[in-house]
């Protein structure tokens, strides 16, 4: 006897949502603080991808040999300075603001393209036939097997180096993830009655797996996506120095983290700040997808909407 | 159970037979190892030297059927950097890479598991929030970062600690320590969403019912029933490690299979590659299995 | 199979064992060197890369002769007492007496052949043929204590290049080893694949025994991890620390290390054939704003392919000033003279080279685009980079300046000069006859003149050719523990002898 | 006054959820005493499991919160009292028993196990618990008790489960057990074991047995005294005989009344042309045969009952029919065409004629879609149906004609009670217009009066738009009020067909007999005559 189900309350809620889609939405994610600070500083994030290069890109590049690696906290030199500045003495601060663009697109475009790919593929393996399920599955295997850094030379040996072969490289070694949990996700959900339902009144598999079975799948994807976002964000570094990826003076954060390196004893800032935006970008869209993954959910809807004690 | 495992090798038989065919096939697309062994004044006549002795004159379908053949032997070839047999560098490396994975997965796996357990039982509370932010810090933040930042404090400042290589126990902490912290976070994560759910089940309210206590309901009641999932992800993390962890193997000059195979594919020393990656593929499949067979020790229901 | 298998087993017991972290020998006379780059073989034929000479030249495996390119004693015996020349093409070595092999054999003249056929021999790929070029090098022995070597054609530098043959036993098989027999002060006693190396004194040394007793060389791919092992006492000398992290002028010194960083003008492809331009790019770069910034302060611009304390090097080429209005000037009058001074340029780097190389390659870009060039930047891994910096080049390619180290600490330009200039040379960005023909002029000449020759021809080279944009004298940092007196050198960057580590 | 064994005194609890606080129970009072059952009767919300639930410890504070009053056990108030005394309390002294033994049996340790643990959290030694606890299985009649103690939950049948279920609560010979809903999820024959199961233990042990039902045929059969609740209140209280012969509240009256199996029997008319005709329908599971020559008629606007135990093979009969699963052989003819061999094509077409409405609502309507997600994705599939200027319209339409309001299009479904949803289920069937719907257990998960509504509704859709039903249920009085026809099956085989009336009045077959007997009337003087006659046809 699950006492919820039944409670009377439930018709205020649907009051809720005849106030408009947008204004409900705004309203769970205000009420949930932790959700909103990761809302807003992910816009900041956005708009810096946007706009960044725009308003900051020749501050990102302004060389001064002579005051190389200032300390952060400074604003002697303008406030461009005030997170210090780089060994060449790019001033930080506009350089993470601009590095923000090809970061975004990098990651985005990795985890989109591995996401989809590997959901897709992970539809198909738990909803068709076993022998195509095994297949696909034996395909995943080989590739989680494949190093990537393999992968990266032959890449760049038989394409050119370009930002969206790194794309596609970083993409390929992450399907297996996304392929292997959704066919999980498949193999249970597709048992469930209201899919059997579905068949019976006739819809087609593409209809099933589309409209019943993936919205389901999603909030796992999600979560997992933006965990990913961490790993390909500073993978990412490490393939451009085989050559594929980002070429300065063109910058991403993970590419600032590992030239940071060596300086983290003398001049820790350089790392310091592009790692703490991946850190914060990581945590943010897991807030955000922890809120949605209930958001989304019409069952777990309630909860965000009697305010943020239970974001369980 | 001796379906499954037969099925297991023979579709994993076929896995790896892709996977030999297309790294031996691929990896030669990649430029010529003699140009990278011999130094760059080398001869014309070194370079027509090196490719005879190492049979990289032949066309490729003769070389990957002399290496079919050897395979079929047992013999997977000499290192070109090394001069030894391919083999043997793997599994010096892959030793090593197997005891700091088993090792770091074990603490992981115990440390996820009593924390999640324990952060799920009042989901949104202090503590649960404090382990979240704690593991995702853990999971997004550079590890390198974290590597010479313990090397500076524990090692240099402290004292406490050798700062690398290998030979005690001591020089497995601060490498266990460090590579520890991605895998947490994201096992840790996994624990506290399928325990919240499973202390949601009817037979919680039974154990309650019985007069069960919390310790008990929370290790040995729910625990129980949420491992399946932390289990696969744990199985995926461990796959991960064994193909070695060139990061934590650079900075503490950890003789690893990850390094090996890193610098066995920027100098071409294709033998090498694909040993490694046969022992590592192999060793994962064996991993996989031994999830599946845990699955079954797990949950009675999956044995039927 | 089976062996390897044990291999895993014994690997998985040994690290089952416990003890307390061997802390630094403080009281004895035993050392641990950390170097940046692991050791894949130890085979002596192979000890012209650095990696390898550092563990085992002069140290396990002795060469007859020896240069000193630290000082200027020039040309020194080791196991050859004496030389002379027979006629042009044959010199005849005199071979030290009494020396015995780690193995207990003796050392004599039938050593000394098998290992010049060793290291010449088809059957290996060994390093050393690259310094004999087209030479044949036939080796008779005459006597047990004496050996005639003979070059043909006729080798101007025969008794130097004697200095890079290792001598092994005569029973030494020909394939590659990795347990080097040699006449050297110390001896193999362990090698841990990827953790160490152990070097142990022998007794039956011919020499005077060092005081170094016990070597133990590990690796550490990571420089600041190298340079904290030696604060904490870990480890006696990290020969190659970087830069950022010699800070403590106790323990840390400079040294120059022999290679010199350059960028290559690729002058096939336009407008890189205007000379107009080629003196624009010298013009542009801010050489001296490098120096105690980007690179350390201990580092001298370089004005030739060699290092200075190379044979004939010329000291009265300057580097190039900094003056980016005349390099605007000389584009703009190319561009004037309908060159394509728009067209673009690829500047090549290699990741990895030394540890801030991409900042460094990124200020180069920014000098670059500042006096009106079109560059890119693209950084490669070492396979694809030499690809691209060593001959066929593709046809399809841009401009291109290729920024390389080369490294000579042989004390002859002629192991540098035909590869880089030569029209035929591997890695020669042009062909210009009269650089040929110096070249080969200078190869053949002995004494005085060969210096002349090879003076002039980085004179010629930087002044009327402008080949390439030579930037630095590259330094490293070696952190020494400050109970050990050791100095780094020149040297240092191919051979490490440990007779030369003392103690406080 | 005289201290009962368990008191439970002006009880209020209420839960903080969306929609503001809702009160469950306030301020409800009963007792009960040793050796006497006390049922407590209600619907799905009527706060029956609330005071249990309080009693237990088992309600989760958040959102949960007790406002007021006392539970007293043996004159302790439990509610004041320590934790780790309070656990010592459940499971010892007083034990419960659950609705769902599949789910509240933990699936990952041995039934032996769970059994063990009982007894060592309350201090057992580890031998004597097992010896005891595979007297338990003895005493509760599981087949081979050694071999029962090393399996797990999921290999018993639900009957063997709830037995387990008994044991354990009985395993400290509690003074006091809390049965919820032991039976409803049971077939009859079982549930009527299980409830003298219970009786005998309770004669046995002198303890007090406390028995939360929503079935007044449970009350007629083991209640000594009964509580009726509604809304979260207690509006009657007596014997299950006043209760019922003299009901005072008129919910009790509404509850009575709405108790199945009492109304007109159908008289089905005249045969015709047959709308599907099936024969020799086979279907084996490996060596398990679950269709085993199934044969049959069906009219068109036919309701055809289909009943039988658990495992007859009647939902393989319904997947079969809509190809959810292929048969092994046999024909069945749909309007003159087999169905069973028609292509993936035609059986699209198929799809809009024959319509199913599953067991359990909650599962079945896809939690992510609304209501009118729900309905229209029906004409999604078949345009052709409807154009979509008209869907809205047509879904308020559907609303009305299953009695929900036009409003509730927007809402999702777990908005919605048990028997809201099933309507929802119905609604969705009818947007195909089908001419023959397939209702598998389509009103056992509903409460009385609820499932009186649905049958109701199912009835006047069939006079309505002349649909033919196939009606699936295990529940023999839910089918009498609406069956034209009866076909009983057993073990994949039709054990026996005819009208309505045939099949209740004059049983030709000893299992429809039996069947028959088993079930409980809600009459507690009815329920006495037929529990003798069972015993009868047992012995």
């Amino acid at each position: 006897m699950t006492m919820t189900q039944t409670l009377p309350g439930t018709s205020t809620q649907a009051e809720v949502q005849q106030k408009g889609r947008i204004r409900g939405v705004l309203g769970m994610l205000w009420r949930d603080k932790f959700a909103l600070a990761a809302t807003i500083f992910l816009l900041v994030v956005i708009f810096c991808a946007v706009c960044g290069p725009m308003l900051m890109g020749d501050a990102a590049l302004s060389q001064n040999l002579r005051g190389r690696n200032a300390p952060p906290f400074s604003i002697a030199n303008g406030w461009f300075y005030v997170l210090g500045s780089d060994s060449l003495g790019r001033p930080l601060l506009p350089r993470v603001v601009v590095a923000a663009q090809n970061t975004m697109l990098i990651a985005a475009g990795a985890v989109l393209c591995s996401s989809i790919i590997g959901a897709l593929l992970g539809l198909v393996a738990g909803y068709a036939s076993s022998r195509v399920g095994n297949v696909i599955l034996r395909l995943a295997d080989v590739i989680m097997s494949f190093p990537s850094l393999l992968l990266a030379v032959v890449v760049l040996y038989i394409l050119a180096p370009s930002v969206g072969n790194l794309v596609i490289v970083l993409a390929i070694t992450r399907i297996p993830v996304y392929l292997r949990t959704t066919r999980a996700e498949v193999m249970e959900i597709r048992q469930r009655m209201f899919v059997e339902a579905a068949e019976v009144m006739g819809a087609s598999p593409a209809r099933i797996v589309f409209r019943h079975i993936l919205p389901m799948v999603i909030p796992t994807l999600v979560t997992i996506a933006t965990l990913d976002f961490a790993f390909v964000m500073l993978a990412e570094s490490s393939l451009s120095f085989l050559g594929i990826g980002i070429q300065p003076p063109q910058i991403t954060w993970g590419l600032m983290v590992s030239q940071g390196r060596q300086y983290l004893a003398t001049a820790w800032w350089l790392a310091f700040w592009p790692g703490l935006a991946i850190i914060l970008t990581t945590m943010s869209l897991n807030l955000l997808s922890n809120w949605m993954r209930i958001a989304l959910d019409p069952t777990q809807r309630w909860r965000l909407e009697i305010g943020g004690k239970s974001n369980g | 159970m001796r379906k499954l495992i037969l099925g297991r090798v023979l579709s994993s038989f076929f896995s790896l037979a892709a996977l030999v065919v297309m790294v031996f096939f691929l990896s030669r697309l990649t430029g010529d190892p003699a140009a990278l062994f011999l130094p760059r004044e080398a001869t014309q006549e070194m370079l027509d030297n090196f490719r005879r002795l190492h049979g990289l004159n032949d066309p490729l379908i003769v070389q990957f059927g002399r290496y079919v053949w050897d395979l079929l032997h047992l013999d997977f070839g000499q290192s070109l950097r090394q001069a030894r047999p391919a083999i043997d560098v793997v599994f010096e490396g892959f030793a090593w890479t197997f005891q700091l994975a088993a090792i770091t997965i074990a603490l992981v796996s115990i440390a996820a598991i009593v924390i999640g357990s324990l952060a799920a039982f009042r989901p949104g509370g202090i503590f649960d929030r404090f382990a979240s932010v704690v593991s995702l810090i853990g999971a997004s933040a550079p590890d390198f970062w974290v590597a010479i930042v313990a090397i500076v404090v524990f090692a240099v400042n402290f004292a406490w600690l050798p700062t690398s290589g290998t030979g005690t126990v001591w020089h497995w902490i601060l490498p266990v320590a460090v590579l520890f912290i991605r895998p947490f976070g994201l096992i840790l994560q996994i624990v506290r969403g399928s325990m919240i759910q499973s202390f949601g089940s009817l037979y919680v309210k039974t154990a309650r019912a019985k007069g069960v206590g919390n310790t008990s309901i929370i290790f040995v009641h729910t625990l129980r029933n949420a491992m399946l999932p932390v289990i696969t992800v744990i199985g995926d993390q461990a796959a991960a490690m064994l193909n070695g962890a060139v990061i934590i193997e650079t900075i503490f000059g950890f003789p690893g299979v990850g390094k090996l195979m890193i610098d066995s594919i920027l100098q071409r020393d294709f033998n090498v590659v694909l040993a490694a990656i046969m022992v590592t593929a192999l060793a994962i499949f064996v991993m996989n299995l031994l999830i599946d067979i845990a699955y079954a020790i797990l949950d009675p229901r999956v044995r039927t | 199979m089976k062996r390897s298998l044990m291999l895993l087993g014994a690997a998985l017991l040994s690290a089952v064992h416990l003890a307390m972290p061997a802390s630094a020998q403080n009281a004895s006379r035993d050392v641990t060197i950390v170097l940046g780059e692991g050791v894949d073989l130890m085979e002596p034929c192979m000890s012209t890369r650095s990696n390898i000479g550092r563990v085992l030249l002069q140290n396990i495996n002795e060469t007859l002769t020896e240069f000193d390119v630290v000082g200027d004693k020039g040309l020194m015996p080791r196991l050859a007492e004496s030389w002379d020349q027979q006629n042009d093409n044959t010199w005849r070595f005199h071979l030290r007496k009494n020396v015995k092999f780690s193995n207990g054999s003796d050392f004599d003249a039938e050593d000394v052949k098998h290992s010049i056929d060793r290291a010449m021999s088809k059957d290996l790929s060994c390093e050393t043929p690259r310094y004999f070029g087209s030479t044949k090098i036939t080796a008779t022995v005459v006597d047990p204590s004496t050996i005639d070597i003979t070059a043909e054609p006729k080798q101007a530098i025969l008794p130097l290049l004697m200095s890079i043959v290792t001598i092994v036993p005569s029973d030494t098989p020909v394939e590659f080893v990795r347990d080097p027999i040699g006449t050297g002060p110390y001896k193999m006693t362990a090698w841990n694949v990827g953790q160490n190396i152990v070097l142990e004194r022998r007794g039956d040394y011919w020499g005077d025994a060092p005081q170094v007793e016990k070597a133990t060389y590990v690796f550490r791919t990571d420089p600041a991890v190298a340079a904290a092992m030696v604060q904490t006492g870990e480890a006696d000398i990290a020969p190659s620390i970087s830069v950022t992290d010699a800070t403590n002028a106790e323990t840390d010194q400079a040294y120059p290390n022999s290679e010199v960083f350059y960028m290559r003008i690729d002058q096939g492809k336009p407008p890189l054939q205007d000379k107009r331009i080629r003196e624009a790019l010298n013009l542009a770069i801010d050489r001296q704003a490098f120096v105690g910034t980007l690179v350390p302060a201990e580092t001298t611009l370089a004005t030739a392919m060699v290092p200075p304390t190379t044979l004939g090097f010329n000291k009265d080429i300057k580097p190039w000033p900094f003056d980016p209005e005349k390099a605007k000037a000389l584009v703009a009058e190319a561009k004037a003279d309908g060159i394509a001074v728009d067209s673009k340029i690829t500047l090549i780097g290699r990741s990895n080279l030394f540890p801030n190389v991409l900042e460094v390659m990124e200020a180069i870009q920014s000098m670059l685009t500042d006096v009106g060039l079109n560059v890119d930047l693209q950084m490669y891994e070492v396979a694809e980079f030499e690809d691209i910096y060593g001959k066929p080049f593709a046809e399809d390619r841009t401009a291109q300046l290729v920024a390389a180290q080369h490294d000579n600490a042989r004390g002859d330009p002629v192991f540098s000069m035909f590869f880089k200039y030569h029209s035929n040379g591997p890695q020669s960005g042009f062909s210009d006859p009269k650089v040929d023909q110096m070249i080969e002029e200078a190869t053949a000449a002995t004494g005085e003149d060969r210096a002349k020759k090879w003076s002039e021809l980085f004179a010629y080279l930087n002044n009327d050719v402008v080949a390439d944009v030579l930037l630095f004298n590259q330094v490293s940092f070696a952190r020494v523990n400050p109970r050990v007196a050791f100095k780094p050198t020149i040297a240092t960057n191919s051979q490490l002898q440990l007779s030369q580590v003392g103690f406080k | 006054m005289a201290e009962h064994l368990l008191e439970v005194r002006n009880l209020s609890v209420q839960f903080h959820t969306a929609g503001g606080t809702v009160k469950a129970v306030s301020n409800i009072s009963w007792y009960l005493d040793r050796g006497e059952t006390l049922a407590i009767l209600g619907e799905s919300g009527s706060g029956k499991s609330v005071s249990a639930s309080a009693i237990m410890n088992l309600i989760d504070m958040p959102p949960g919160e007790i406002t007021n009053g006392q539970i007293l056990f043996e004159g302790r108030d439990l509610l004041t009292m320590p934790i780790g005394k309070r656990r010592m309390i459940n499971g010892k002294r007083i034990a419960m028993i659950f609705q769902d033994p599949l789910g509240h049996l933990n699936p990952v340790y041995t039934v032996g196990w769970q059994l063990v643990e009982t007894m060592l959290v309350h201090g057992a030694g580890r031998d004597e618990a097992e010896r005891r606890a595979l007297e338990l299985l003895k005493r509760v009649g599981l087949p081979s008790p050694e071999a029962s103690m090393k399996k797990y939950p999921h290999q018993f049948s639900g009957g063997q489960r709830q037995r387990v279920m008994i044991a354990m609560a009985l395993a400290m010979k509690p003074d006091i057990v809390i049965a919820d809903e032991p039976t409803t999820a049971l077939d009859v024959t079982v549930q009527a074991e299980v409830l003298s199961l219970l009786d005998e233990l309770q004669k046995e042990t002198g303890m007090g047995l406390l028995l939360i039902t929503h079935d007044l045929g449970v009350v007629a059969e083991v209640a000594d005294r009964v509580v009726v609740m509604n809304g979260g209140e207690i509006v009657e209280t007596g014997t299950p005989s006043e209760v019922y012969h003299n009901p005072q509240h008129p919910y009790t009256k509404k509850l009575i009344s709405a108790a199945p199996g009492r109304g007109a029997m159908h008289e089905p008319q005249g045969r015709g042309e047959a709308l599907l005709r099936v024969s020799g329908m086979e279907k084996a599971y490996g060596a398990f045969k679950a269709l085993d020559g199934v044969s049959f008629d069906l009219q068109p606007g036919e309701t055809m009952a289909v009943v039988g135990e658990s495992g007859s093979g009647k939902s393989t009969l319904a997947r079969c029919l809509l190809r959810l699963e292929e048969a092994d052989s046999g024909q069945a003819l749909w309007k003159g065409r087999d169905l069973l061999s028609m292509s993936r094509k035609e059986l699209f077409g198929l799809r809009r004629q024959i319509q199913m409405v599953f067991q359990d609502p909650t599962q079945s309507l896809n939690p992510r879609m609304s209501v009118y997600e729900l309905i229209s994705e029906a004409w999604v599939i078949h345009p052709e149906i409807l154009p979509k200027a008209r869907w809205r319209e047509r879904v308020d339409e559907l609303l009305a004609q299953v009695g929900l309001l036009p409003e509730h299009a927007r809402r999702y479904p777990h908005q919605f009670s048990g028997g809201q949803r099933q309507r929802i289920a119905i609604a969705r069937a009818l947007a195909l217009e089908p001419q023959l719907i397939i209702c598998d257990e389509a009103v056992s998960a509903l409460d009385v009066s609820i499932q009186a509504q649905v049958i109701a509704l199912l009835d006047k859709l069939r006079r309505e738009l002349k649909i033919a039903f196939i009606f699936i249920a295990h529940d023999l009085p839910v089918v009498r009020d609406f069956a034209d026809h009866v076909m009983v099956m057993k073990s994949g085989k039709v054990v026996e067909r005819g009208t309505a009336r045939q099949i209740f009045e004059s049983p030709r077959q000893d299992y429809t007999r039996r069947l028959l007997a088993a079930g409980l009337d809600p009459d507690p003087e009815v329920q006495q005559r037929r529990r003798l006659e069972r015993e009868a046809i047992i012995a």
